[in-house]
């Protein structure tokens, strides 16, 4: 099971035919929001799971439902909005102080709201920024409830800003007027891990093949793998296993 | 089993809470569902009948597309109204996307077809019955399609009836057209969506029990107002 | 209701009728005047009920034409109207079913208690006005057909085999009721098996035999001495019976047939 | 198919039934024996529908009781058929409709056809065999409702006016057919509205008034001198509309009730 | 409407492209759906008919049950059919999971009660005109129901084809069963969602172009058959 974001920016369709040609293992993506997905491996319907939430992740591996969890990659995430920039943020220093101009212009901003790594990056943002926008909610805080794609979609037509790792962003088709207006603060990191569900819980995980999967993905192959794939000539993810 | 218990506690728990957010999805999730099926009703049935009682050139191809409309995919009718509403979309100066407004219209798109090829099929039958003495009586088109409609209204409950199933169970287009925006456009199924992705899997089923619980209402009260009435008029 | 010009004379033009494959009614010409009672005989099958949905326009001729005066549209004239032989009753009231007819001929709306109280008490069907008219006897929906055929006052009405569920009472009524009808001006058409009301009503006689018709002839000739000599055997075949028939019922037979 | 014990005779105690909130049979107590034809007369209401319905089983009475010999289910024994006054067609062939009737009865698949053929030409519908039976003419599916009781060989047989739509010839066969299925030892129970048909076939009448039985009697002693003052008008009533017959035929009225 | 006609583009050239991947899913639509729907027509026409035919106690609860069934939210029924068959549920030992078999699970699940309800609808109306014949003929339960499913044949079809919309537009349900696994649980429906998620709306509206005229293929040739077959036996 993996999060969305890497199987719609075309990550998978990328790397795993090099994977499944050199080891004729067939690897079957199932792409979900984060909770799903490792609601997924909680019940032993994945052999590996791979999110970028890391608090969750560590929950994961100290519950015992993981084996350990490895790097794997990162790119960051990025503040979108209107070409226009309302709010004016695009001159702001630091995804923070971004935020708050949005929360005092009133400009429509797009939340995820549906708990994902991303939403619950956002909502680390607005704390960082000192704005509870929950209070908002209705009105230009609008909880949209729905994948990054979905989320995007919506922030199109509204002309809203919205937060997006930059994997999807890419990947998006239907951008409307929308652009990368904030970028770069190191709170927009946004790490990868993988993790091979482990065998004590699950008795039928194929523990061997996930490893050699997992080992590929974090080998010098895997990583030049990831590092080559880029969306109209942009690298999209940064490959980060030690 | 432990999923489904904690999901029937939810359920429970979410009930008699009296959550107001819950209130407030119900009761947009009703209202949604419900003015779409009266509107699809009031547009398929009239449609139905007439494509059962008339015979006309390209009659045979509307009736082949009507029961193909029935499997309109949601998601594409979503995505259909999603761009006509859009900003820039011939409709977009209304603003009407990401409103309760949007959902309906959605909605009323997907029922239409099922409650129109249903009604053809039951007025269809009640026709071979009726023709030659209404043809006979000198019923004009408009009054053969009323008195039809009027007298085939019990066995015409389950095509509405069918409609409201559709409508009322629908995720995909109200998602994308209605954006489920919390307190704005969230309802029912896609709050389930939602508590799915989030993992949160007994809550979802949870909202899904209160979702059947309250379609049963509402068939149930049907029912029996149906059958009430029948035994006066059968 | 068709007070105003008369849509008689009707005329059949080499008129044949095709269904499920086979020729049913078969080069059909005559025609029928204003004035007399026509009355259609012929066997179970022999086409009586095609040839009355001929002309009332509720099946068209696979050839030939079938001309009423100045009415020619598609659909049956307002000036017609017709009882089933297998009535279809609406899922109504009785009173309704009359009303309904009422109101599709626009008759206003204050006018039509007194035009639906009238046309059942004819037809001794006042007592069950507010029944649901599914539920009625066989015999009743017959006549409840017959009344909201009535009730419009159509200048030519078609019956089909109007009395064969009735009571012999009831029976009668609708003969005198048909000859009142008559009597006011309307063109009655209607067929029967009853060889006797054929005998009592008629003016004129149709007999049709396999979608063919045989004889046309005023009602007196035609029973005395049938041109045809199938119309002949028809008649014969139900004297043979009558005669068959046990102990004192050989003079009725002759009687009725003489 | 009922050979082996007779489930007659049938009783009736003090039966009623009511439907839409009013009594339509009232208080029905008397028996049948095996042997004679009854027949069942009464104005079009009385309730003869109903009347052979809670014979055969098909409606329950709201009160009393009904007791077959020896045949006490919920539903018609299989030692008895009915033809309906409406024959419900079903959408096959009319030889399927027979055949539909047999295989019901588990008669073996080879036997059917000879069966189906026998059936189909006593009645006279063997020439059309193949058609979709709900395409035949009124009469025709009257004939197919009886050959299709009729080859299931039933041991009492109840027929709601069986003629009602039939022509003269078809009707003097039937009326032959059922003499010879009565004479092969089934128990006919029928309705009819021809009094003359009556008094050919009765060997005991039942007069039913508006849901009451108020005289049953043998077939001679009723149309000579009916005990009861209603039946004799009803019997008169039809004496009557003769009598207002035009010219000749006074004297056919006479000789039918004399 | 440069979206319209760029995703009449996008339909137009996946199919003259004869893309095998395109291929690929539309035949595993088909298979899912096709085989869901037989299975709910074998469970629910017979099922629909018993509930028109016989009087039994609870029988007005269960209609009204079947009636509501028609409105279960796929996302409902797909998470229960999940948990059922995860590998930590009851039937998690067999590996059903991400299967095109789950999906056509989910979409029986979802497709029976609405065969199932119509098909009592249909009956019912037929069965107010058979009931005293076949109990005089003395048919017994089985025959009934078979004989009442024959000759209801013509009518019932629609009820079928209304089946078989819902099963083949359908996407909550198999999304969660299915996983929309590339090349092995990927439909017409799921492959369409993500091209929404993806931003790609051209491609996901022509997507859902093909899936509509796939569907109108089927129903314009199941219409000629039932056509030409109630010519023959009206
Ligand atoms: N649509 C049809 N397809 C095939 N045959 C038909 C069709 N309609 C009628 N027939 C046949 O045409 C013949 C004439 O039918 P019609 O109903 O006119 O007879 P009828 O003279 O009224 O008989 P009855 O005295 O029994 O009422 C019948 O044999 C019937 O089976
Ligand atoms: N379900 C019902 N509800 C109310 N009234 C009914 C119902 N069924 C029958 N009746 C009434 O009962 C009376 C008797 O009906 P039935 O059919 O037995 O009459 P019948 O003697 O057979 O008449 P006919 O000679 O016209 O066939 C009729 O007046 C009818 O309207
Ligand atoms: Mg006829
Ligand atoms: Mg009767």
């Amino acid at each position: 099971a993996s999060t969305t974001s890497t199987e719609n920016s075309g990550l998978f369709a990328h790397i795993l035919p090099i994977f499944e040609q050199k080891t004729h293992i067939r690897v079957r993506v199932i792409a979900a929001g984060t909770g799903q997905a490792i609601r997924l491996a909680i019940n032993g319907d994945a052999d590996v799971l791979l999110v970028h939430h890391r608090a969750s992740e560590e929950a994961f591996v100290a519950k015992g439902y993981g084996v350990q969890r490895h790097d794997l990659m990162y790119n960051d995430f990025v503040v979108i909005g209107p070409r226009k920039d309302p709010a004016n943020i695009a001159a702001m220093d630091g995804a923070a102080a971004a935020l708050t101009n949005i929360a005092n212009a009133e400009t429509p901003f797009v939340s995820r709201g549906d708990d994902s790594g991303t939403h619950k990056k956002e909502l680390s943002l607005w704390r960082a920024a000192g704005t509870d926008p929950n209070k908002a909610s209705g009105a230009w805080y609008q909880e949209v409830g729905a994948s990054m794609g979905a989320a995007l979609n919506t922030a199109a037509v509204m002309n809203a800003y919205t937060l997006s790792d930059r994997g999807t962003w890419l990947a998006f088709a239907n951008r409307g007027d929308l652009v990368i207006l904030s970028k770069g603060d190191p709170k927009l990191l946004n790490p990868y891990g993988v993790i091979l569900v482990s065998q004590n819980k699950h008795p039928h995980v194929k523990t061997e093949l996930g490893q050699r999967f997992i080992d590929w993905l974090t080998g010098p192959e895997g990583q030049t793998a990831i590092a080559s794939f880029t969306i109209n000539g942009e690298q999209a993810f940064f490959p980060s296993a030690q | 089993m432990s999923d489904f218990s904690s999901a029937l506690w939810a359920a429970f728990s979410l009930v008699i809470q009296l959550d107001s957010d819950l209130a407030e999805i119900v009761f947009l999730s009703l209202k949604v569902s419900l003015i779409a099926v009266s509107g699809a009703a009031l547009i398929g049935m009239p449609l139905g009948a007439a494509l059962a009682l008339f015979r006309f050139r390209g009659r045979a191809s509307m009736v082949v597309l009507l029961n193909a409309l029935m499997g309109l995919p949601p998601v594409v009718v979503g995505l259909a109204v999603y761009l006509v509403l859009s900003r820039s979309g011939p409709l977009g100066v209304f603003g009407l996307l990401f409103t309760p407004t949007a959902m309906i219209i959605a909605q009323l798109i997907l029922v239409t077809p099922i409650i129109a090829a249903l009604t053809r099929q039951v007025i269809d039958d009640l026709w071979r019955e009726y023709e030659e003495q209404f043809r006979s009586l000198g019923a004009g088109p408009g009054q053969r399609i009323t008195a039809l409609l009027w007298d085939g209204r019990f066995s015409l409950a389950t095509a509405v009836l069918a409609g409201f199933g559709r409508a009322s169970a629908e995720v995909g287009a109200v998602m994308i057209v209605g954006g489920n925006i919390d307190h704005v456009t969230r309802v029912m199924t896609t709050a389930i969506a939602l508590e799915v992705s989030k993992g949160d899997l007994a809550l979802a089923l949870g909202l899904g029990i209160i979702l059947i619980t309250l379609s049963l209402a509402i068939n149930g009260v049907s029912y029996v107002i149906n059958e009430k009435a029948r035994e006066n008029h059968g | 209701m068709g007070k105003s010009e008369s849509i008689l004379p009707l005329e059949f033009r080499q008129v044949s009728f095709e269904g499920g494959g086979k020729r049913l009614i078969k080069d059909l010409s005559f025609r029928l005047d204003a004035g007399p009672r026509t009355i259609i005989i012929g066997a179970n099958g022999a086409g009586k009920s095609l040839f009355l949905r001929l002309c009332h326009k509720l099946i068209v001729p696979s050839s030939g034409e079938i001309i009423w005066h100045g009415a020619n549209g598609r659909n049956p004239a307002p000036a017609q109207a017709m009882v089933f032989q297998r009535p279809v009753m609406l899922r109504r009231s009785v009173a309704a079913n009359v009303g309904y007819a009422l109101s599709l001929r626009k008759v206003p709306r204050e006018k039509r208690p007194a035009l639906i109280e009238e046309a059942l008490r004819m037809t001794g069907l006042n007592r069950l006005a507010g029944y649901s008219a599914r539920v009625l006897s066989f015999g009743e929906q017959q006549k409840l057909a017959l009344a909201r055929a009535w009730v419009l006052r159509p200048e030519v009405l078609f019956l089909d085999e109007p009395t064969a569920s009735l009571d012999p009472a009831a029976t009668h009524e609708v003969e005198e009721l048909i000859n009142t009808i008559h009597q006011a001006g309307t063109r009655i058409i209607m067929t029967t098996h009853d060889l006797g009301q054929a005998h009592r009503l008629a003016d004129e006689v149709l007999f049709l035999h396999r979608g063919r018709l045989l004889e046309k002839a005023a009602a007196a000739a035609f029973f005395t001495k049938p041109e045809n000599d199938l119309a002949r055997k028809f008649i014969a075949g139900d004297l043979l019976w009558w005669k068959r028939g046990k102990d004192n019922r050989n003079q009725i037979s002759e009687g009725v047939m003489k």
